[in-house]
């Protein structure tokens, strides 16, 4: 199963890798090079070209919108990079939503960036992409230490497509979490209708983040999407590029009726929660027994103690959402060399499979052997490899899944 | 006549420091705020030029104008708890006490506490599976549901957590500012020591009083972080939808639409006070 | 009179204050004392063992938490920075509302009443909008993620107050004594400064430490303001605890962090400040 | 250091109130005057012109022939003691008698020595350290003198420094500051509404109504000899009598006449109640109403025809009349006159000052 999965993500990469041979694109760069002829650079002669000028560079400064990452990047990636090329990293976790749009009040100010390396949110992408803040280089293929990227996570993110200008440094994945000590494993739903039938069972015990305000729950509503929407003219727009907000709108009228449907016999008997994290403390704190995660931060969570080993994940059978979020290196940068340098060396095998190990957090590098980098024990707190990736499927469109927010808040929330 | 273009030029050049710079830092994001709202101004791209679309978008989709009434449901009843806890104990420690000097200090602390620490502490303490709940069911008892609920009980608790040491504080204040002699003389008129207090003080205090009901009033309109993360997943307060509406959708101008509608909303109640006061003010106010 | 009055608190028996103290303090213990030590437990949560439903206590307790949350150094520094914009904020607010406190205290006008109202503006406007605006304009003034910008916006927050409590104390100021001064031969700006800024201390003492709790507190504006490069411990708080990610015993060792600090400010400032100056500033609007 | 003080034409206004209606006033040097009269009479509104902490809306002031009215209250040179001792509530006792000094920049060494001499003249000197709100009241104000008097003011501005006292307390202060001025020969404005104080104290009084200056004159002269009513009534006890001259003779309002040497035909008497004796007479027209025992005397009320007097009787005769009993009363040879305060009106326009 794997295996056909892999095969032609490998081609893809393949492919993707053959391209970058060719000198980057000739359009206009928006970024000031510093120096670095653009249009030359290959991922062939990036790393002589780039490490002398990054070096010079000497220090860079790096913004990380998650609050589980600050252990792997303070504690484990800065130090290594520092010692390996000398260049310092001044690292600041930051409220992505905030940062993006203090870099397009910035770049409207005509100032210079603040920050050379953003880890940056998929939510926020094509906020940023369309707010011209990210710099046009095309990341997907010309980082040499990730000649193997999924060329769809690497190119689109939640249906937006940037062409490659942020780079997918992460993977997560929605799942159900369900605590053994209530629900046994084998005796667990693992399908939307049998989901239901156990919430109605068992009134309250099923948490669902409110899809607005936690991408458990968002993924777990476009999940229920995919599994109820049968009309295929309402299907196409799924991954579609070119959607705009009031077609969405149009859709999620026309479309989404099935899906409705469930959710208000779901939510009659759900918890609906504020968050991801208020369902994780939900079911560990044995109120759920069963809810919307997310598999990294449930993985974390269970390192930090937060949530018992009792609880298992697993991916209902007709499919769920992973989505993943990436590295993008802002337009008004004054060090892009040392950003460029910094972006290979998160994308390089072992930062990757360093990630994996303290986050739970899967790559989009298609030839990395997860199943051999991990211990048992950290194995186990993860999803079931029958599972995924087999069964995960990208995000749909974003523009898609607010209007499917906003029906659900209407039709679902409003009227709870 | 040059007497007295110098006495308010003196006047203007006292102004100029505090109030001066109110105008242009505190003037100026408003003014930024308004024009956004009708869409001349705009923090990201483009302004779209002008239109009503903001306004008419927040007051006419469900979702908005429930986030008002909610906004104002939480702020009112959240004030009145407040007001409801703060005056008997504002009562009581007008009195003398062991350990009142302590007692003073230590009920200030939420005074500090920001708004998603009490959050924190209420998830804690009253969230299903919480202590409470943990120990309540070890005696065999139910415990209502606070957090999420409809009545969003827990954001009122978190919220009057908050505001009642400030309301301790003015009222207390107010109250201490009433003439011992006074007071005295109602006793020697026959009156209890709680009738004195009833009939005299509270009277007397009631501009403290409905000042810091009004300041709770309108710093709660404000309130975000207990409501978005201890509240009932909808309706959501306005706060919160502007938030979400700056940050994740990048919609300037609608949450500036927002922030004039709940501004001006807070802004007639504080009218509406001075209209109702009016009287009173000028019946014991200065005679200059 | 006196006597009466003395009468009257003697009358009260000594069992009922008694009394009135252990229902008080109960109360607090109920409201603060509970939810603090519940936070006290969580900080001391072991890593390797949680704490789950239904176990009152933790199993197992470590300083795992302690440790790595105040090992951080930039936790010192985000404090160091707090206080140092705490300070500097209080110290502009009390320079900028002397003078315009003055005025609203004892020269009569015709405008005052607008000037009054206008002041309690900033109160009104939600933080967000005030903090996204003048963020903006930082922004192109260049004062974005420095210090001075987040004492700037900041100080359009607290010199409502401190405003309304000075003019408050320097009503209190018999004109006879500035007159006196002035008669023994002190210049306005003398009068100013050897006069009405020591009888002012009281207003100052109360507005200050007003100012510098909400300082210290504050979150909007420096967030979007100064962050990330201005981080003060209210905003580095947010990392620990806000937006999506509430991870309890992190948050409970910031909780500590945050009310430590401050609970010292607060008895040292009960010396100096009395409240009933605090309320007067706010007393009437 | 004493000036003379010098006021012309004074005119205060409070909107459509006039507090002062043109008021002109010398005070020679070394000289000690007091503004008396009533509340709202206007003569705080005067010590407040030439104090400087009021502008005259016409009028000029001088002290020792420089016009002050145009410079600021601290270059006047003019010390000043309040009704409510305005002490500066966070400054020792020393500091607030300094603070003239350190203003004027006088030397440390001699701020020391003049500050100790200037406690030592109000008996102060143990005291120096305290604050005031450890101070009593009658010690605070004399804080408030020595602080005035330190800097040797040009004119020394009392406002009714002792009637926050108690009465034993403020006849003692009074005798004093009578001391303390008959040695500095400072000279100085005093306003009081206590006559006692006025007469006890004044070189000359300055009685006061209605926002002018009423007459001067100096104690005596105004008690005896007054001109007008007002100061008549205002200073003292006194009857007044209203009669009609007619043929040399005065007609008084009970059946009796008396020479007379004036024309005018209506005429007002002013006699102090200690200068009509009485007697016991079982055929005088008199007939006591009431009395009421004073200590030093006692106060005989009288009715005669259709006029009631009162009279005052000293010593160790005053106890012998009872209510009921019929006197004779004994007029005093000299009889004195009074004018009608017709002109104690408040000009509203400075037209009405041109006129006066």
């Amino acid at each position: 199963m794997k295996k056909i999965v892999l095969i032609p993500l490998g081609l893809a990469a393949l492919v993707a890798s053959a391209l970058a041979i060719e000198p980057v694109n000739n359009a206009e760069f928006n970024v000031d090079a510093g120096g670095l002829n653009l249009k030359t650079l290959t991922s062939k002669n990036f790393l002589s070209r780039i490490t002398p000028l990054a070096k010079k560079q000497a220090s860079l400064t790096f913004y990380d919108f998650t609050e589980s990452f600050s252990p792997l990047f303070k504690d484990n990636v800065l130090p290594r990079f520092e010692k390996k090329y000398g260049i310092s990293v001044k690292y600041l976790p930051v409220d992505g939503a905030v940062a993006v749009q203090q870099l397009i009040a910035a770049k409207k100010a005509t100032q210079p960036s603040p920050v050379d390396v953003f880890f940056i949110s998929n939510g926020q992408v094509e906020t940023a992409v369309e707010g011209g803040i990210v710099a046009n280089l095309p990341l997907n293929t010309l980082l040499p230490s990730a000649p193997d990227l999924n060329q769809t996570a690497a190119t689109v993110s939640r249906g937006f497509a940037h062409g490659g200008v942020v780079v997918p440094f992460h993977r997560n994945q929605t799942a159900i979490g369900y605590n053994t000590r209530f629900i046994a494993t084998g005796s667990e739903p693992t399908t939307f209708e049998e989901l239901l039938v156990y919430a109605k069972q068992n009134p309250k015990r099923f948490a669902m983040t409110n899809p607005s305000k936690g991408g458990s729950g968002g993924g777990f509503l476009e999940s229920a999407i995919l599994n109820f929407v049968k009309d295929e003219a309402c299907r196409k727009p799924f991954y579609d590029k070119k959607v705009d907000p009031p077609q969405a709108e149009k859709w999620a009228t026309d479309c989404l009726a099935p899906v409705m449907a469930y959710f208000k016999e779901l939510a009659a008997n759900a918890e609906i929660t504020n968050g991801n994290t208020d369902t994780l403390t939900l079911i560990a704190n044995g109120a759920a027994y069963i809810g919307t995660i997310w598999e990294d931060q449930a993985y974390d969570f269970m390192g930090r103690g937060l949530l018992p080993t009792t609880v298992k994940f697993r991916l209902l059978k007709s499919g769920q959402v992973g989505d993943g979020d990436g590295l993008m290196i802002p337009a008004g940068t004054q060090k892009l060399a040392a950003a460029l340098l910094f972006t290979n060396f998160l994308l390089s095998d072992e930062i990757q499979a360093l990630k994996l190990e303290l986050n739970g957090s899967r790559s989009a590098r298609t030839t990395l052997n997860i199943a051999k980098l991990l211990k048992p024990e950290n194995a186990a707190r993860l999803l079931p490899t029958d599972q995924y990736p087999s069964l995960s499927r990208p995000r749909i469109n974003g523009d898609l899944s607010s209007a499917a927010q906003k029906r659900f808040t209407q039709d679902i929330l409003q009227g709870k | 006549m040059n007497l007295a273009w110098k006495r308010s030029l003196s006047l203007w050049l006292l102004l100029i420091p505090g109030v001066g710079y109110l105008l242009v830092f505190f003037g100026s994001p408003l003014a930024l705020a308004l024009l956004g709202s009708v869409g001349l101004e705009t923090i990201g791209t483009d302004a779209p030029g002008f239109t009503l679309q903001y306004y008419r978008t927040m007051l006419t989709d469900r979702i908005y104008l429930d986030g008002l009434w909610f906004t104002l449901y939480l702020s009112t009843t959240s004030t009145l708890l407040s007001l409801l806890v703060a005056l008997p104990i504002t009562a009581l420690i007008q009195q003398s006490f062991p350990g009142q000097r302590l007692f003073n200090t230590l009920y200030k602390v939420p005074l500090v506490v920001p708004g998603v620490v009490a959050a924190f502490l209420v998830l804690t303490l009253v969230d299903r599976g919480g202590l409470l709940p943990r120990a309540f069911e070890r005696l065999g008892l139910g415990f209502p549901q606070l957090v999420r609920d409809r009545l969003a009980l827990g954001v009122l608790i978190g919220m009057a957590w908050k505001s009642v040491p400030f309301m301790v504080l003015v009222i207390g204040g107010a109250m201490a500012a009433v003439p011992k002699d006074v007071l005295a003389a109602a006793r020697t008129l026959g009156a209890s020591s709680w009738q004195a207090f009833l009939k005299v003080q509270v009277p007397l205090a009631l501009p403290g009083i409905t000042a810091a009901t009004l300041l709770v009033f309108i710093g709660s309109t404000g309130a975000y972080a207990i409501p978005n993360l201890i509240g009932p997943v909808y309706p959501l307060p306005l706060s919160v939808h502007m938030y979400q509406n700056a940050f994740e959708r990048n919609q300037w101008g609608l949450v500036a639409a927002m922030g004039s509608v709940l501004s001006l909303t807070s802004s007639l109640v504080l009218l509406a006070y001075y209209q109702l006061t009016k009287g009173a003010t000028n019946a014991s106010g200065k005679g200059v | 009179m006196q006597v009466v009055a003395r009468a009257s608190a003697s009358a009260r028996p000594r069992s009922g204050r008694v009394w009135l103290s252990v229902g008080l303090f109960a109360a607090l213990g109920l409201t603060l004392g509970l939810p603090l030590l519940v936070a006290a437990m969580w900080s001391l949560v072991n890593p390797k063992k949680g704490w789950f439903a239904p176990d009152l206590v933790p199993p197992s307790v470590s300083t795992a938490y302690w440790q790595s949350t105040l090992g951080d150094p930039s936790i010192l520094e985000a404090f160091g920075l707090s206080l140092l914009i705490g300070v500097l904020v209080t110290f502009l607010s009390m320079l900028l509302a002397l003078p315009s406190a003055y005025a609203l205290a004892r020269i009569p006008f015709r405008a005052k009443r607008l000037i009054e109202l206008f002041i309690l503006a900033p109160l009104i406007v939600p933080g967000i909008i005030i903090a996204i605006g003048l963020g903006t304009l930082f922004l192109r003034l260049g004062l974005a993620y420095s210090v001075t910008g987040v004492v700037l916006v900041q100080t359009v927050g607290t010199l409502p107050l401190m405003i309304r409590i000075l003019t408050a104390s320097l009503e209190g100021i018999p004109e006879d004594v500035l007159r006196a001064a002035r008669t023994l031969g002190a210049s306005p700006w003398q009068v100013g400064w050897r006069i009405i800024v020591p009888l002012a201390r009281p207003g100052f003492m109360a507005g200050g430490l007003l100012t510098f709790i909400s300082s210290f507190e504050e979150f909007d504006k420096t967030f979007i303001v100064g962050s990330p490069m201005v981080q003060t411990l209210t905003t580095k708080l947010w990392s620990f605890l806000g937006g999506q990610l509430i991870i309890f015993p992190s948050a409970a060792v910031v909780t500590f962090a945050l009310l430590v600090p401050t609970l010292i400010i607060f008895f040292l400032a009960a010396r100096f400040a009395k409240d009933d100056v605090m309320a007067a500033g706010m007393g009437k609007l | 250091m004493a000036d003379d003080l010098e006021v012309r034409g004074a005119i205060k206004r409070y909107g459509a109130v006039t507090a002062l209606g043109g008021v002109s006033l010398r005070v020679e040097q070394g000289e000690f005057l007091t503004l008396l009269g009533p509340s709202g009479c206007g003569k705080s509104t005067l010590l407040g012109l030439i104090a400087g902490s009021l502008e005259p809306d016409a009028g000029t002031i001088q002290i020792g022939g420089r016009r002050v009215d145009i410079l600021p209250s601290e270059r006047r040179n003019i010390g000043m003691v309040f009704q409510s001792y305005a002490l500066f509530p966070h400054l020792s006792v020393q500091e607030n008698v300094a603070f003239g000094l350190r203003m004027r920049r006088v030397t440390e060494t001699d701020i020391k020595r003049r500050v100790a001499d200037a406690l030592e003249m109000v008996g102060l000197s143990a005291l120096s350290s305290r604050f005031p709100r450890q101070l009593s009241g009658g010690q605070q104000q004399r804080v408030a003198l020595a602080r005035a008097l330190v800097i040797e003011p040009a004119v020394l501005l009392l406002d009714e420094p002792l009637s926050n006292l108690d009465a034993r307390l403020r006849e003692q202060l009074r005798d004093e500051l009578r001391g303390l001025q008959s040695r500095l020969r400072t000279t100085s404005v005093y306003v009081t509404h206590d006559q006692a104080e006025a007469l006890a104290l004044s070189d000359r009084i300055a009685v006061m109504n209605g926002g002018r200056i009423i007459e001067v004159g100096s104690p005596l002269e105004l008690y005896r000899t007054p001109k007008y009513r007002f100061t008549a009534e205002f200073l003292g006890n006194t009857n007044l009598i209203r009669a009609h001259a007619e043929n040399a003779q005065l007609h008084l309002p009970w059946n009796e006449r008396l020479p007379w040497h004036q024309t005018s035909s209506r005429v007002l008497l002013s006699i102090r109640p200690e200068d009509i004796g009485i007697s016991s007479d079982p055929g005088g027209a008199g007939l006591i109403e009431s009395s009421v025992f004073l200590g030093a005397w006692v106060e005989y009320h009288v009715r005669i025809g259709a006029q009631r007097l009162r009279v005052h009787v000293a010593g160790g005769g005053s106890s012998l009349l009872r209510s009921g009993d019929a006197v004779r009363l004994h007029l005093p040879l000299q009889l004195h006159t009074v004018l009608e305060d017709d002109r104690v009106q408040v000009p509203t326009s400075p037209a009405d000052r041109v006129l006066a």
